[in-house]
């Protein structure tokens, strides 16, 4: 089991606006910022068109976490976009919760155009953690039923 | 109270006031009620009142074929009564359109439903016209939710589990939606296959994802009637799912849903200092 | 009208003539006065620069001694007195967690909700209206400057009362009471009260500087609120006479006193006689 | 059936270094719909765009796929050469295999593995994409400018002289605003009036420009390129048109008592009055308070003068509607008021410096009007109490501006030149006078700013004392001002015949009701707000609605005029094409199935969703449903996410082509 562990590549889905952190992840290539491979972007115009739906479809897809990120507070191309996703993130990741739904494989941040630092970082630092959760079987069971 | 009942409405409907009263009909008083839908006076004797009326009437008030029928009366609770707040706020019903009879209500079924234990809406606010009278108790948060609080006692893993079970037995017979004051959609989305959001399939993915998308297409808007819980044939506890979303919306926005008519609905406003804690 | 009493130790010390005075005004006007049972210092002008929580806790209990005898009102004629205990009930309605380790230090629940009042605000509370109708005489020979000093009306945020720079409160009462208050410019400048024994030359350097104001814009007495302000006007006005030579008598009345003159009580009940400079 | 065809860059050694192009190229070849797959060294490259309109026109592609780099960097490039291909350009996706895969990831396994599920997507993208046209939408070619004061003035002239028709609103019976009142301006001293006036008279005369005095914006309804804008204009009781502006009438009203408002109550006016000499209109309006006749019903005495018969005392406050392609908002700025009351949560007057109680206190506008040529005193500084001429004067800076205890934290910019300019008149016109300035910094950034103050302080020999005033009183009528000189380490004690306290900068009365009729934000002082603090400086949250001069924040008039200029020329960039054309990638309502809870509504920050009435040939109402303004969408997509039947859309990134994205996952 432990050393299946090693081997595990996690799936990663990244649901990013494209203003703020999808420049970030440019800015990360430009400066050659290494990180895992594990990730895999969707590009939306704000988080504010990032519906919850799309987080458990990731799920449903076989990632093992997912990643929600966008303009700081206040930065947002569209003024106000991400002031309205967050508050639904606040009620949604309740919901997770209460159906037992890792909500340590769900993950928010603020990334903008500059942090391309902060992109490596964050998504290194969420590769390695799922690593240690290791694969979303759970979830994946209940996708698996009929 | 049953007299008043029968006689308002006998005279709304005698003064051309309203085209048709909603409200509670019986058989036998041994047998559960349903509703009525009176729109001759001399058929106002078919209402009752008592505490096996648990239906929240509010949830026909959306239908078309009750509107078409016009300007309608609602024998309503002051727990049923925060849906036509919603309803209203979500242009869904001219509030003036509806004659609201609030009922004084300490609480309905035999044993008392579970809601009515923690109700604080004994007495109507915002009915054009209130019978009878009961104390108002006043009901804090924990005391509100601690049926959830005793369910998140259970570990993420039993929780998750528990939901599995529960998905497993889900018949997708949607009565949930259908029953719900709050679930007007035309099309509601379970039903869209291009693209496909819930697999509708009699598979637990897409139960799952049905119960999540429910949930949370109430955020903000499920007042807590329980409907969809009591009228579940395999008798899923889906409170729970509705209470996670309306605890975390008071302790986040100190907002109830139909509670108060002028508050901000929490979808489609925001504050600046709404909290980010679990933001990196 | 009940209030809660809090002397101070100007009042039941050095002051005490104003103690008389306060106490016989307040009784005509048929004012409740329940002295706090047990109250102790308010820290005043020591505590702060100690310790910040003695500070808070000092004024707090005596607080929470009110709470707990009912006294929703306090009225402390001390404006130092007063400012304290404002200070320390406003932190404690604001951080809970201080109010319920200050609660613990003191031994008393204390929620901070009453009220502390100045001389003038129980005053304006009773309702000047009232007061002018128990008045059978007059005040019209005296042309008053009324003295706010440092403290009556600062820290504006924490005192919310007059304006700081401005007052006029005293004013409006007399001038009802039919007396002729002068517009001058050192009613809120300070008296030097802090330095009455550290350093006396200054203190009679401002002191002479406010009894000469007063003077010059044509006022034929002083009128305050405050034991210290009448410590350094009435006390010291020899000294400044002797130092600067130059003005007249001046009169320094406390403001119950012409109230109190006013509804006709005897100056000696208000201890009028007990000051230092008297009308001759 | 889907002809999808898919070019992986090389991008010289960029990408191919880290990524087995070859092996993309021939894992997508495997792909349903895929037409062709091929890698090129450099797609971007001529050659390369030959290339692919060739296979375009060739294959006959419905679709394609560039493997590349960032869309930030080429997606308008493939664009372009799909259009000119004949290829619908929004059948056009882009696969990120650089910045976020051969830049970002060493191990080349890992790296080819990710490229491939990364064109994957967008393969699966691209098969659900629709064809999409720009948008065009008609402009008026006329513009609305909101305020007539420098600033107002100098961007209805800019547009006017372009040749376009300008709507021109102001408040008050004349334009001119605040420069008007003053007297000569920093740094150079030139008359205020001698330079606006002519420039007033522009706005009089021009072809170009309809003025509405004595009137305000009611509502304003519309989007960029076709606003309509009603005009209330206030019952004047003097037809402009007739009238000659002989001055008959003012001169025989023997209502005389009025303080002036251009004179900030320093001296008094008639009843029917023009504002100042130089007003445009030249034109008087009846005060409907202070006209005998409008209000006791007698008198009528400048109706019976009047040759022109202009005088109508029926006259009613009138609507009129006009229609505008964009509005520039010009509406300026207040003083903070020093005395007690406050309009503004959090912010308190200076009761110590006794502004209502010395009437020898006063404020900067109301010197500015001692010190003007055509002011109360014929330009002598003579104070209010008594019109003596005041010997020992005090300015006071940062009355308000930089006082968090005020509530006014921020710096009104232009007090630091305005006072050292007073001291200066005041020495020109007081020789024996001494000018003292009690200032917390000298703010003096600007051309010739610093040498100006140098000049007051040096030549014109102007006292600046380092420090705040803590009180004034008075003895004997003269005023004890009492501070601190920080830089003596001393209080300092002044004995003056006059002060004048230079209050912190608001914006105008009504600037915020005007914004939200505009749908234009605000700060919390009520300064609109500009969409981009640098790059989109007189632009705002409202296409086609833009901000100049003071209120956007404090400004001196330099400033304003320059941005005036610039919302000028924002505004004839619009004007230089007949249509507007705007993105296809917005919001779309599907009216069949939308239910009508107008979240989307709520959730809009452009003010894009309008709620329509469906209704049956025979008028019946059907539904309420949403439905999106294509010249207000900016496409964020926020009201997909939150509409619950997913009844409205996103075309460019439909929930089909997401959803299709994330299911290439799997």
């Amino acid at each position: 089991m432990s050393d299946e562990k090693e081997q595990f590549e996690p799936k990663i889905i990244a649901y990013v606006c494209n203003w703020c952190t999808y420049l970030g992840a440019d800015l990360a290539g430009t400066n050659r910022l290494e990180y895992p491979a594990n990730v895999r972007i969707v590009r939306l115009p704000c988080t504010g068109r990032i519906d919850f739906n799309l987080m458990v479809k990731a799920f449903e897809a076989g990632a093992d976490s997912v990643l929600v990120s966008g303009c700081h507070p206040g930065d947002c191309h569209y003024t106000t976009g991400n002031f309205h996703a967050r508050r639904r993130w606040i009620l949604f990741r309740s919901l997770l919760d209460t159906m037992g739904i890792d909500v340590d494989r769900i993950h928010f941040t603020w990334i903008s155009a500059a942090e391309g630092k902060k992109w490596q970082e964050v998504v290194t630092d969420i590769t390695e953690s799922t690593r240690k959760l290791g694969p979303y079987t759970a979830y994946q069971r209940v996708c698996g039923e009929s | 109270m049953l007299r008043k009942l029968q006689n308002t409405c006998r005279q709304l409907l005698l003064e051309g006031k309203v085209d048709v009263v909603i409200g509670y009909g019986q058989a036998d008083s041994e047998s559960p009620t349903h509703p009525v839908f009176i729109t001759d006076a001399k058929d106002v004797k078919k209402l009752v009142w008592n505490d096996k009326c648990l239906i929240n009437l509010v949830t026909y008030l959306k239908r078309p074929e009750i509107k078409s029928l016009g300007k309608s009366a609602i024998v309503a609770k002051g727990c049923d009564e925060r849906a036509i707040v919603v309803l209203e706020k979500e242009s869904q019903l001219e509030r003036d359109s509806v004659f609201v009879i609030g009922m004084a209500c300490a609480g309905v079924g035999q044993p008392l439903l579970p809601k009515c234990k923690v109700c604080d809406a004994h007495m109507p606010q915002v009915a054009d016209i209130i019978i009878g009278s009961v104390e108002n108790p006043s009901v804090d948060a924990d005391t509100r939710y601690a049926e959830l609080k005793s369910f998140l006692k259970k570990s993420p893993e039993e929780r998750h589990k528990h939901w599995v079970k529960e998905c497993r037995r889900c018949l997708k017979c949607y009565a949930c939606r259908q029953t719900c004051p709050m679930c007007y959609c035309e099309r509601c989305i379970v039903d869209v296959n291009q693209p496909q959001y819930i697999d509708s399939s009699a598979s637990t993915k897409g139960n799952f994802a049905w119960h999540i998308t429910r949930a949370f297409h109430l955020a903000g808007r499920c007042v807590g009637c329980d409907e969809c819980t009591r009228v579940c044939p395999v008798g899923i506890d889906l409170r729970l799912l509705n209470m996670s979303i309306a605890k975390s919306a008071e302790q986040n926005f100190e907002f109830r849903a139909g509670v108060d008519p002028d508050a901000k609905p929490i979808i489609g406003s925001y504050s600046e200092q709404d909290r980010e804690d679990f933001i990196r | 009208m009940q209030v809660g009493y809090y002397p101070g130790c100007a009042l039941h010390g050095s002051s005490n003539d104003y103690e008389m005075s306060v106490r016989a005004c307040l009784s005509k006007l048929q004012i409740d006065v329940r002295e706090i049972d047990d109250w102790i210092c308010c820290g005043a002008s020591a505590a702060h620069s100690l310790n910040q929580k003695l500070s808070v806790a000092l004024p707090a209990r005596t607080l929470g001694l009110a709470e707990r005898d009912g006294l929703n009102d306090i009225l402390a004629p001390c404006p130092m007195c007063s400012m304290e205990l404002c200070k320390a009930g406003k932190a404690l309605a604001e951080d809970p967690e201080l109010r319920v380790e200050i609660s613990d230090i003191v031994e008393l629940e204390i929620t901070g909700k009453s009220r502390v009042l100045n001389l003038i605000q129980v005053l304006q509370e009773f309702g000047v209206e009232k007061i002018q109708s128990l008045a059978t005489r007059s005040l019209s020979e005296f042309k008053p400057a009324c003295y706010y000093g440092c403290l009556l009306t600062r820290p504006p945020k924490v005192l919310k009362f007059d304006d700081c720079e401005q007052p006029e409160s005293m004013e409006k009462i007399l001038g009802l009471l039919g007396a002729v208050p002068v517009d001058w410019n050192f009613k809120t400048e300070c008296c030097g009260a802090g330095m009455t024994l550290a350093n006396e030359d200054t203190v009679l350097d401002l002191s002479h500087k406010i009894i000469s104001d007063a003077i010059d814009h044509g006022a034929n007495c002083l009128v305050v609120a405050c034991p210290m302000c009448h410590v350094n006007l009435d006390m010291k006005q020899a000294a400044v006479k002797e130092r600067f030579g130059v003005q007249r008598d001046m009169v320094v009345y406390y403001l119950s006193d012409l109230v109190g003159i006013a509804m006709g009580i005897d100056e000696k009940d208000l201890g009028v006689d007990r000051h230092y400079v008297v009308k001759d | 059936m889907a002809k999808i065809g898919v070019f992986t860059c090389w991008c010289g050694e960029n990408i191919a270094q880290n990524v087995d192009v070859q092996h993309v190229a021939a894992e997508i070849a495997k792909l349903p719909n895929v037409h062709c797959s091929i890698e090129y060294k450099y797609m971007c490259s001529e050659p390369g765009q030959a290339m692919i309109r060739e296979k375009i026109a060739a294959e006959k592609l419905t679709g394609m796929v560039i493997a590349s780099c960032s869309p930030h960097m080429h997606l308008n490039t493939f664009r372009k050469a799909a259009k000119n291909a004949g290829l619908n350009p929004y059948q056009v996706e882009m696969a990120n295999i650089r910045e976020h895969c051969s830049w970002v990831h060493r191990n080349r396994e890992e790296a080819t593995l990710k490229a491939v599920d990364l064109v994957k997507m967008a393969v699966a993208k691209v098969r659900k994409n629709q064809e999409l046209v720009p948008i065009d939408i008609p402009v008026t070619k006329r513009v609305l400018v909101v305020g007539g004061g420098v600033a107002g003035i100098q961007a209805a002239l800019d547009i006017a002289d372009a040749g376009y028709e300008v709507v021109m609103v102001e408040r008050e019976p004349s334009i001119g605003g605040r420069m008007a009142g003053l007297s000569e301006t920093f740094p150079t001293l030139d008359c205020s009036q001698c330079i606006l006036t002519p420039r007033m008279v522009d706005i009089g005369q021009h072809p170009n420009i309809t003025l509405h005095t004595y009137s305000e914006v009611a509502k304003v309804e519309g989007f960029i390129g076709n606003f309509k804008a009603s005009i209330l204009k206030k019952a004047r009781y003097v037809d402009v048109n007739t009238c000659t502006g002989c001055g008959t009438c003012w001169n025989s009203c023997p209502s005389k008592k009025t303080p002036s408002e251009f004179d900030f109550g320093l001296g008094t006016r008639t009843a029917i009055y023009v504002p100042f000499p130089q007003a445009v209109p030249a034109k008087p309006v009846i005060d409907q308070n202070a006209c005998i006749k409008l209000t006791k019903g007698k008198c009528g005495v400048c109706m019976k003068k009047c040759q022109a018969n202009a005088i109508d005392f029926d006259d009613k406050d009138a609507l009129v509607e006009e229609e505008v392609g964009a509005v520039i908002v010009a509406t300026g700025f207040k003083l903070f008021q020093i005395g007690k009351e406050q309009d503004l949560e959090g912010q308190s007057g200076y009761g110590e410096y006794g502004y209502d109680k010395y009437p020898d206190v006063i404020d900067s506008l109301q010197f500015e009007r001692l010190a003007s040529a055509s002011g109360p005193t014929n330009g002598e500084i003579r104070r209010p109490s008594d019109g003596k001429v005041p010997k020992n004067i005090v300015f006071i800076s940062c009355v308000g501006s930089r006082d968090n205890a005020k509530g006014v934290p921020y710096c009104s910019k232009v007090c630091c030149m305005y006072t050292a300019k007073h001291t200066m008149l005041y020495k020109h016109k007081v020789h024996d006078g001494v000018a003292h300035v009690f200032y917390m910094d000298i703010r003096a950034g600007g051309k010739n700013y610093e040498e100006f103050v140098r000049r007051a302080i040096e030549q014109d020999g102007a006292q600046y004392h380092r420090g705040r005033v803590s009180k004034i009183t008075e003895k004997h009528g003269t005023l004890i001002v009492r501070g601190v000189d920080t830089l003596a380490g001393l209080p300092l004690t002044i004995e003056a015949d006059m002060v004048v306290l230079a209050s912190a900068i608001k914006p105008t009365n009504g600037a915020q009701e005007l914004a939200q009729k505009l749908n234009v934000g605000y700060d919390n002082y009520g300064f609109l707000s500009e969409s981009h603090p640098k790059l989109r400086p007189v632009e705002t949250a409202s296409a086609g609605v833009f901000v100049c001069g003071a209120c956007q924040g404090p400004k001196d008039i330099p400033e304003s005029v320059a941005q005036a200029s610039a919302a000028a020329a924002k505004t004839l960039v619009i004007f230089s094409k007949e249509e507007l054309t705007r993105d296809p990638e917005i919001a779309k309502v599907n009216e069949k199935v939308c239910a009508g809870c107008f979240t989307c509504q709520r959730v809009c920050a452009f003010n894009a969703i309008e709620q329509v009435d469906i209704r049956s040939p025979n008028g019946k109402l059907i539904k309420r449903i949403a439905r999106v303004n294509p010249g207000l969408c900016m496409g964020c997509g926020t009201c997909v996410a939150v509409c619950p039947s997913k009844s409205v859309d996103l075309s460019g990134t439909t929930e089909q082509q997401v959803y299709s994205m994330v299911k290439s996952l799997t």
